[in-house]
């Protein structure tokens, strides 16, 4: 295993089949485990009609590094799927807000906790299942609940990635991950929930046999290229958050 | 919410809820005023700090220069562990939540009601909104307590008979700590429970958008430190 | 965290107040992750009317080592719900049949995966879901299916235990477990699925902060009680695998 | 299943079905025949070994004397591990398998219908069952594939037209060894593709249950070493 290694030789050589129309997930929550490299490359790339599935659109944060809403600002973009489609505090305002509210681009939003339980299901073949979440909110208006030992839940159906982009810090050649901390996030998720996974990786690849198996986050069999990130400025790393100015 | 407001300020309103939170407690902090909990003085209650993105006991904020990059909070603070910390991914993070072993989730919101209905997610005319991981936490959690100022800017209540922004859960809100004291949604009205200092009865009920229950001796809200 | 360990002193003193009518979940697959103490201390403990959960109902392997099965002998259970509730080779015999066959003990017959994802979906408050494991099969006969996408799914529903007992090659006083290789099983499941979960530990339990954040497979907030497994022959450890004569 | 069949013996059927497998491959074994499928040499093609307690990447049996006591395959023998291996939960493992990304799961059977149907975790009479991981591998798997014996020992077809023992699942099986050669389950009969040496046509046609379809030239199993 993992004698042919994943690793490729650029984040371009790794994104340069992604189609139009193509479904991508992104990993990253805040700062840690976004592919700042990955989405840059998709960016110049230039594929269009994407839907785009991450936990926020990005921009709200300083200093501003690769995100979704580039894309979407790029054109890129049909339609995201996620867990804030505004800003965190209504009185910042965000990229994304303008293209939505133009209806250039469609958005999603789901729950935080759905958003990530349906990647799993997909990658797990749970078709769909049911939550407690979101039961009685304008997000539940007209679907379908069932009510199970007295308490209604919500019917959510699995969401399969055509990619997944993620970050890690380790890997070795077979494709066997490890996340430093909260890097993790949807990273392992996503992976899952992929056709084909490609993670930047913070540090030089190493061999299979080089990580334990007992301390793999991500089995190398749900990832398929790895793009060593090089340092910067060629390669883009998480930086300090700045505050923001009240 | 403005600085400026009468009665408690930010830190005390986090202390407030604080108090609350009982030795062996999971607790889930929700952005901008709840993380200032994690400052107050409780003693040596062992509180277990869990962020939604699968950081299971983490600690107070990192100090400047000793920043993990890739280690934050819900709110995206570089902060530090716990010995006992763990990380685990996002499905399995929202699985902890959705599993019920949250004790107490403390999130700011725009509007809670006598119900326990509250709405923190989206503002009136938006098209978008930010929910996060407000609804699994509220939907989930063993208990939500609510942090926010008693009006809004133009002096509006925030505790109302109905939300009239799209509500993240119903009937789940077990306590809320205003800048004016601490109240109880108990579906036909609030009840007061502490009265901040330098507030008057006669401001609550002013602020209030339905009925109020106060108790016969009303205590001023405990403070810390 | 962990200040207070979870440590229990001995085995009997961490299953002393498992009530009649119990449902208890078992960690292991063959040998590694099974509870052998615990399972020993819950014999002598006597609680009856027993719900277990586990993969088999033991007796199959020699030599044999405490298993569910011998609570089943001792009068214990009221019912069990496993993947196996025969021998896995029909010509084997396994003691569970005899009272299965008589009727003085239920079972319920549960696709492995199933078993696993019902405990799952239970520890992660999902109440149900969608799976294409058994449609079409005797165990679907009478249920509620669905299509999804033109595919025929079985509705299953979580399955909540009171207790886990699992074993573990490394605790910390907060109750953070390690497993080694194929230990791991079912035990980090049915951690989540359970109000309670024992565990009995391999090596000496070590102060909080001693296992990386990172590398912890159950975190402490789901594990409750630990015990250290003394030396053989006080404590029961997995042996080598005897042949069956053919 | 008896040792002294006709054909092909035990290892020689594993040996044919594991020449299926292609480079990359994640295959599942079943206990027994199944499992001898790892011993055979199909050159430099790069197999991933998974087993339904989440061993992802399991090698050879561990030599007596150097077995690790927590490490074991679907069988419970003890194995050892390639490099690049890895080690995830029973949930995981199964997300593994109900997710689709077995290529192809090899198991035993007592009987398999043309339809693709087939029957391994229930005997005629008996009360229990032991259906393990089977009905999720065989729901679930990219390529089920079926190691058995021609006939049962009372010298009945175990490739029939219909099941009579309950099934694991159904349409599901692509390719069957027995001890008489490879077949596949074509809805309407079984087709051989390559027969055993030393069997012959009149021997398969007597013990296959319905209708059987021969190619014009038809090879002898093809066999390694």
């Amino acid at each position: 295993m993992g004698q042919s290694s994943k690793a490729f030789p650029s984040f371009h050589a790794a994104v340069q089949d992604i189609p139009d129309g193509a479904t991508i997930g992104f990993g990253g929550f805040a700062m840690p485990g976004v592919p700042f490299n990955l989405i840059k490359a998709l960016y110049e790339h230039g594929a269009r009609q994407l839907i785009l599935v991450a936990n926020t659109t990005g921009g709200a944060q300083q200093p501003r590094m690769p995100d979704i809403g580039m894309l979407v600002e790029n054109g890129q973009v049909k339609k995201v799927i996620c867990a804030f489609t505004a800003a965190t505090r209504p009185t910042d305002v965000i990229p994304f807000t303008k293209y939505y509210e133009s209806g250039e681009v469609d958005a999603e939003l789901v729950p935080q906790g759905t958003l990530a339980e349906r990647m799993r299901a997909a990658g797990a073949g749970i078709p769909a299942f049911y939550t407690p979440t979101a039961v009685g909110t304008e997000l539940a208006a007209g679907r379908e609940t069932r009510v199970i030992n007295g308490r209604e839940y919500l019917l959510e159906y699995a969401l399969p990635l055509d990619y997944a982009f993620i970050r890690a810090t380790r890997a070795d050649t077979f494709g066997n991950l490890q996340f430093h901390r909260s890097q993790r996030n949807f990273c392992p998720v996503m992976a899952t929930a992929a056709r084909i996974t490609i993670a930047e990786v913070d540090e030089d690849i190493v061999p299979a046999g080089a990580i334990d198996p007992d301390q793999v986050h991500t089995a190398g069999i749900f990832v398929h290229r790895l793009v060593k990130v090089p340092p910067a400025p060629d390669g883009l790393w998480p930086t300090r958050r700045q505050e923001r100015r009240r | 919410m403005s600085g400026t407001a009468k009665g408690l300020n930010r830190q005390q309103m986090a202390d407030r809820i604080a108090l609350e939170f009982q030795d062996g407690w999971i607790v889930n902090l929700g952005v901008g005023i709840p993380t200032m909990c994690s400052n107050t003085d409780i003693g040596d209650r062992d509180i277990i700090y869990h962020s939604e993105n699968g950081v299971i006991g983490y600690g107070p904020i990192a100090p400047a220069g000793e920043e993990d990059l890739n280690l934050v909070n819900a709110g995206g603070q570089n902060v530090t562990l716990k010995p006992g910390a763990a990380v685990v991914h996002h499905a399995d993070s929202f699985g902890i939540i959705r599993g019920g072993h949250i004790d107490v989730t403390v999130m700011g919101a725009y509007e809670v009601a006598r119900s326990g209905d509250f709405a923190n997610w989206k503002i009136g005319g938006a098209k978008g909104g930010g929910i996060g991981g407000a609804m699994d936490l509220a939907a989930c959690a063993k208990r939500v307590f609510i942090i926010m100022e008693q009006t809004t800017r133009s002096g509006a209540p925030r505790l109302v008979d109905q939300c009239a922004l799209p509500v993240t859960a119903r009937g789940v809100v077990k306590l809320v700590a205003t800048n004016y004291g601490l109240f109880e949604p108990m579906g036909d009205g609030f009840r007061i429970r502490e009265i901040a200092p330098g507030i008057t009865l006669d401001e609550v009920h002013a602020t209030v958008g339905c009925k109020l229950m106060v108790p016969e001796n009303l205590p001023t809200v405990r403070l810390v430190g």
